[in-house]
């Protein structure tokens, strides 16, 4: 395991240079975030894969992992049309563009976990089910 | 006692007041009859199904997916009552904003503990405010230097409306959050600071309605109204002209 | 890890979650004693606006009552400290701590919870949040004072915030430690055989809480703690540019949103509301199943709305800001979110109901507690509709009638659940039963003046009188239902005539009550099958083994119409 | 693999110290993403939000500070991976090296606070200083609570308390200290580079 830990190390330190680099290359303020936004991602990924074993563990910490993140961007995406794009300049114009595209972009994020725990539901529904069918007819035997 | 004020609303003295009535009462009939329709059907629960009158409880009824219709019809009418009913109202309070040339335009700012309405006089313009200038005579800082604000009228805890004209008014507040409330105009809205916020009314009531503030807004909160008073548009003009103008 | 019990191992300092339960109850039980208190001072405010207040108006100092008419600055204390007690320091700890302490370990088989040491730690860090609180009284500065919900600029500009804020972090720590132990003692301490279908309902009811806790009150931390900085050092998150106070401009940087705190304090305080009512629902399916001697309608079906409710809890919250400036757009978003909320509301309450039918009803007192639940707190989640939905909320919002929803969901909702809870479990934690003949006294005077306080809110609401009015006759729209506080403030001082006979009931009975045997209420849950009160720091003599679901009641048969969960 | 992750006498088979670890660093999650989604709702919206510029801000030494938070990350896992394999003194070595990297990553905090304040951005200077303040605060807290953590590992691994069978303290305090890492790594654009 030790070589798999000197690579995460390596990779760690040059993504740090390079989203140094890449905030001194002066690029649109978009295209800088996502790029900003985009490096700390592959970082942070890689330490909670590899350097905090989530990799090995069971799938109760995994999902408990995806509820936390989940629930910060909803704080995050939620309260930014509110606030987030109120300019003095459009604060008025209620038809902006910017407000439109944000407000559909909740409505996509709002169908996402939906189906997400739909999904989720129906599969633990499902087996549940099934060990019942499984069980039924030798538990009343006892 | 004032005639406006009994034991169920106000009078309706806006012209959406009638809409928001009318969802009150479809509301509060809906939530009557869930009420009954629960109580009965509780109350012979209790009593058919007591220990004595049945012994053994009945094992098997657990699970039946009928038994959640009452939720199916609760959830169908509330589709409705959004979709059908609550959005059109609330854009058309919110968002169905009159134009300056056919609508009055007033700015109410909110401060602890009096609303001062601010007319912006015959040129329509409203003078430039700058905070640096507020004192006792001057609540809403009004530059005198600007010719905008020479015929601008303030007035303090009165706040007099054009009856059957739409009034655009321009809410803010100075220090903290207050909110802007007309019981007989069904009207509500967060006066925040920082923000200034549009809304409108109009008012089809001649007479003396109260405005008071519905958020917390310090130690003289209940003792922050001001008079609302209706006039007919030609007595509003003669008001507005007996004014004093300017600083 | 058997350590030598002295008095102070023992009681004080205990390991042994059981202490620890007891401990969360009579705290929480004072402290909503206390909070009760305040509002009996404010009720006689508005009842008679202006007139000294009587026996103990004179000993005030002159701060809260000179002469002893009471000062519109102590009012707002009283209001703020009322709704901060009452939920921080009064429902949450006795509803979670008190129960989910006791009752949880012993309900899903366990010797103690996963973590002794950080469950001690919980119930202190409680205990220090409400000493601080209580002494923010007579701290310099006093008590905050801009209601509990504590809305920037007023929470910063007004005196008496900063010992609140760190009072708040306190209790929150203590909540998040707390809710750390239920989900790992849950998820892994459950006896052989107990699946996660075989739960109580209780159980559920509290695992779903401590999530809701988990994600929820990181977020109130850390606007507390920005709320902290505006007021100590100087910062403006919450504070505009050019705001101008009491005649002289505030000299900071400016820049920061007032809605900001709205959104943080709401994305929080709403899953709270839940926090607040889903261990009562646990405790009413519970002792419904108990009472109607049946298994509990739609098993799946509530548990499943429990969470639900849970994950739709975090995405409701601006409901209540649809008249602070929020967008239009998103006010829609916000109604379609709350209306989807109440369907599994609607869903669990008519579960409870339909499980009356084809029961076998014994009205003993905790199912009388448990039967009054259902038809009250029906009638505060059906008030709960006009004020989610945008019109009327336009008209409702800030009025009596948002005090009288919230109180009858949580007051004659979840606090007659908690009692019925009391009665329900007092034999387990003390071997002992509490007085039947005082038990009934308590409970119809407690549930006919609590509508007695509660009910004419809703009218006043509909004429439109404002919340938090230190003197409602100041405004002409508010004096047609004047009389109505007069009502109200009778039952109100009713209602505390009615809860001494629980106090004496509560303390006498832990010594002198009827000894009753290990399962009195001929229940099926785990708790039942060990003695009462349970063996200290092992609870079973054996390890129980769960054979079947939690409320096999009147299995056909069978002789007895109950049959525990561990017995073969 | 090495023994703790076997399965532990739990239903769910995970060791209840690590899963309580993992609750709470999931309530971390949320209590750093309250303050980053508040940091970034003004940083998009308010109406005078002032960035200062890079040169103020000291880019390079804080590229310095997150290599060397890094290497702290990496000693700590080393240290992980030395107990596993039953290596007491490699995992003292590695808990020095690591508390050391910490104290170093304190010391430059410590000598860019009073550089910035020269600057001029202090905590009631603006926005930018503020929430700066605030979070490399409260993140510098999370910092010192790690270094006595590991100061108490460093005790019983003295002691010799930590064997192949019995080690799983060392791998809690490992999470807790990547999760410390981990947050730096994001606090480090927001802050200094956008």
């Amino acid at each position: 395991m030790r070589n798999v830990y000197l690579a995460v190390f390596a990779a760690l330190a040059v993504l740090t240079a390079v989203t140094v680099g890449a905030s001194y290359m002066h690029l649109a303020r978009p295209q800088a975030i996502a790029v900003g936004v985009c490096i700390a991602a592959v970082k942070v990924s890689l330490i909670v894969f590899f350097f905090m074993h989530m990799k090995f563990e069971g799938r109760i910490i995994r999902w408990l992992m995806v509820a936390a993140l989940f629930f910060a961007l909803i704080l995050l995406f939620f309260i930014l049309p509110d606030l987030g794009w109120s300019c003095a300049v459009c604060f008025g114009g209620e038809g902006s563009p910017m407000i439109q595209g944000f407000t559909w972009g909740i409505a996509v994020l709002l169908s996402l976990p939906a189906l997400l725990f739909g999904a989720f539901a129906f599969f633990i529904i499902r087996s549940i089910r099934r060990k019942n069918e499984l069980t039924r007819d030798h538990s009343t035997a006892i | 006692m004032n005639s406006n004020y009994g034991w169920w609303l106000p009078v309706a003295a806006s012209s959406y007041a009638g809409r928001i009535d009318g969802s009150l009462a479809i509301l509060h009939w809906a939530m009557v009859i869930i009420f009954g329709l629960w109580a009965v059907y509780m109350a012979y629960c209790l009593i058919r199904y007591r220990s004595s009158a049945s012994p053994r409880a009945d094992y098997h009824f657990t699970e039946s997916m009928k038994a959640l219709t009452p939720d199916v019809v609760i959830l169908v009418f509330e589709v409705w009552l959004i979709f059908f009913v609550g959005v059109p109202i609330w854009a058309h309070i919110r968002e169905d904003l009159p134009k300056p040339p056919e609508a009055v335009t007033v700015g109410v700012t909110a401060e602890q503990f009096a609303w001062t309405a601010h007319y912006p006089g015959a040129d329509g313009q409203f003078g430039k405010q700058d905070i640096r200038l507020v004192n006792a005579g001057n609540p809403l800082g009004l530059d005198p230097a600007d010719t905008a604000g020479q015929d601008d009228v303030v007035s303090v805890n009165t706040l007099v409306l054009p009856v059957g004209k739409r009034v655009l008014i321009n809410l803010s507040a100075k220090d903290v959050i207050h909110s802007f409330f007309v019981p007989e105009f069904r009207i509500k809205q967060d006066a925040v600071p920082g923000m200034r916020i549009k809304l409108w009314v109009e008012p089809t009531l001649e007479g003396k309605f109260e405005l008071g503030c519905a958020q917390l807004c310090g130690t003289g909160h209940y003792r922050m109204r001001a008079d609302v008073l209706v006039k007919s548009a030609e007595e509003y003009q003669k008001w507005l002209d007996a004014q004093k103008k300017g600083i | 890890m058997e350590r030598v019990e002295t008095f102070w191992s023992k009681y004080v300092f205990s390991l042994d979650h059981k202490v620890i339960g007891i401990q969360y109850m009579i705290t929480s039980l004072l402290f909503l004693l206390f909070g009760f208190s305040l509002v009996l001072l404010m009720r006689w405010q508005l009842a008679y606006p202006g007139h000294p207040i009587p026996l103990i108006g004179r000993f005030l100092p002159d701060f809260i009552a000179a002469g002893g008419i009471m000062h519109p600055a102590a009012y707002n204390t009283l209001g703020a400290m009322h709704g901060t007690i009452m939920i921080f320091l009064g429902i949450v700890p006795l509803g979670v701590g008190a129960f989910g302490n006791y009752i949880l370990p012993l309900q899903i088989g366990a010797r103690d919870m996963a973590f002794p040491r950080i469950n001690m730690l919980s119930y202190w860090n409680y205990f220090a949040g409400g000493v601080l609180m209580l002494m923010s009284f007579v701290l310099p500065g006093g008590a905050a004072q801009s209601g509990w919900t504590s809305y920037a600029p007023l929470s910063i500009v007004s005196p008496g915030q900063t010992v609140w804020l760190i009072a708040m972090t306190f209790l929150i720590t203590s909540s998040l430690l707390g809710s750390i132990n239920f989900i790992v003692t849950t998820l892994n301490l459950r006896a052989p055989g107990l699946t996660f279908s075989r739960l109580p309902l209780f159980v559920w009811a509290q695992f779903i809480t401590a999530i809701i806790l988990l994600f929820a009150f990181p977020v109130l931390q850390a606007a507390a703690i920005l709320q902290l900085l505006d007021r100590v050092a100087g910062t403006s998150f919450y504070l505009p540019t050019d705001l101008i106070v009491g005649g002289n401009i505030l000299d900071n940087a400016g820049g920061g949103s007032v809605l900001l705190w709205q959104h943080l304090f709401w994305f929080l305080a709403h899953p709270e509301v839940y926090v607040l009512l889903l261990p009562a629902m646990g405790i009413v399916a519970e002792i419904l199943a108990n009472g109607t001697r049946k298994p509990i309608f739609g098993y799946k079906e509530i548990a499943g709305s429990f969470a639900f409710i849970a994950f739709l809890s975090f995405i409701v919250w601006a409901h209540h800001m649809f008249v602070s400036g929020l967008k239009t757009k998103l006010s829609y978003l916000f109604m379609t979110t709350t209306m989807i909320i109440s369907v599994p509301s609607v869903a669990i309450l008519t579960c409870f109901l339909l499980s009356l039918k084809g029961a076998s009803i014994r009205y003993r007192l905790p199912m009388l507690f448990a039967l009054a639940f259902l038809p009250l707190f029906g009638i505060g989640g059906l008030t709960g509709l006009p004020l989610g939905f945008t019109p009327t909320d336009v008209y409702l919002h800030d009025t009596y009638y948002v005090i009288g929803h919230f109180h009858y969901v949580v007051v004659t909702g979840s606090m007659i659940a908690l009692m019925g809870g009391i009665y329900y479990w007092f034999p387990k934690m003390f071997g002992r039963k509490m007085n039947e003949k005082w038990g009934h006294v308590h409970f119809w005077g407690t549930v006919i003046a609590m509508n007695g306080v509660f009910f004419p809110m809703f009218i006043q609401g509909m004429a439109g009188v404002q919340r938090r009015l230190y003197d409602p006759t100041v405004q002409a729209h508010n004096l047609a239902v004047q009389p109505l506080n007069i009502l109200m403030t009778a039952s109100a001082f009713i209602l505390l005539l009615f809860q001494i006979p629980f106090i004496w009931n509560f303390f006498h009975s832990i010594f002198k009550g009827e000894k009753t045997e290990e399962n009195p209420w001929q229940a099926t849950t785990l708790e039942w099958a060990c003695p009462s009160p349970p063996l200290p720091h092992r609870n079973f003599d054996k390890e129980p083994v769960v054979r079947r679901g939690p409320y096999e009641y009147s299995v056909p048969g069978r002789g007895e119409d109950f049959w525990p969960q561990d017995k073969p | 693999m090495s023994d703790s992750h076997a399965m532990a006498d739990t239903n769910t088979g995970i060791p209840s110290g690590k899963l309580g670890m993992w609750v709470f660093l999931a309530s971390e999650v949320m209590l750093f993403g309250g303050f980053i989604s508040s940091y970034v709702i003004l940083r998009t919206g308010s109406t005078n939000f002032v960035v200062p510029g890079k040169e103020m801000l000291g880019v390079p030494l804080a590229m310095v500070n997150t290599f060397v938070l890094i290497t702290s990350s990496v000693t700590m896992v080393l240290a992980l991976d030395a107990i596993e394999k039953g290596n007491v003194k490699g995992l003292i070595r590695n808990l020095i090296f690591t508390l050391i990297l910490a104290a170093c990553f304190l010391g430059i905090k410590s000598y860019e606070y009073p550089h910035k304040w020269h600057e001029g951005i202090t905590i009631s200077s603006g926005l930018f200083g503020s929430f700066y303040y605030t979070l490399t605060g409260l993140h510098m807290l999370h910092v010192v609570g790690g270094m006595a953590y590991m100061g108490y590992l460093l005790r019983n691994a003295l002691a010799g308390r930590y064997t192949v069978q019995s080690h799983a303290r060392v791998e809690y305090a490992g999470l807790y200290w990547h999760f410390v890492d981990l947050v730096w790594v994001i606090l480090f654009p927001i802050f200094y580079l956008l």
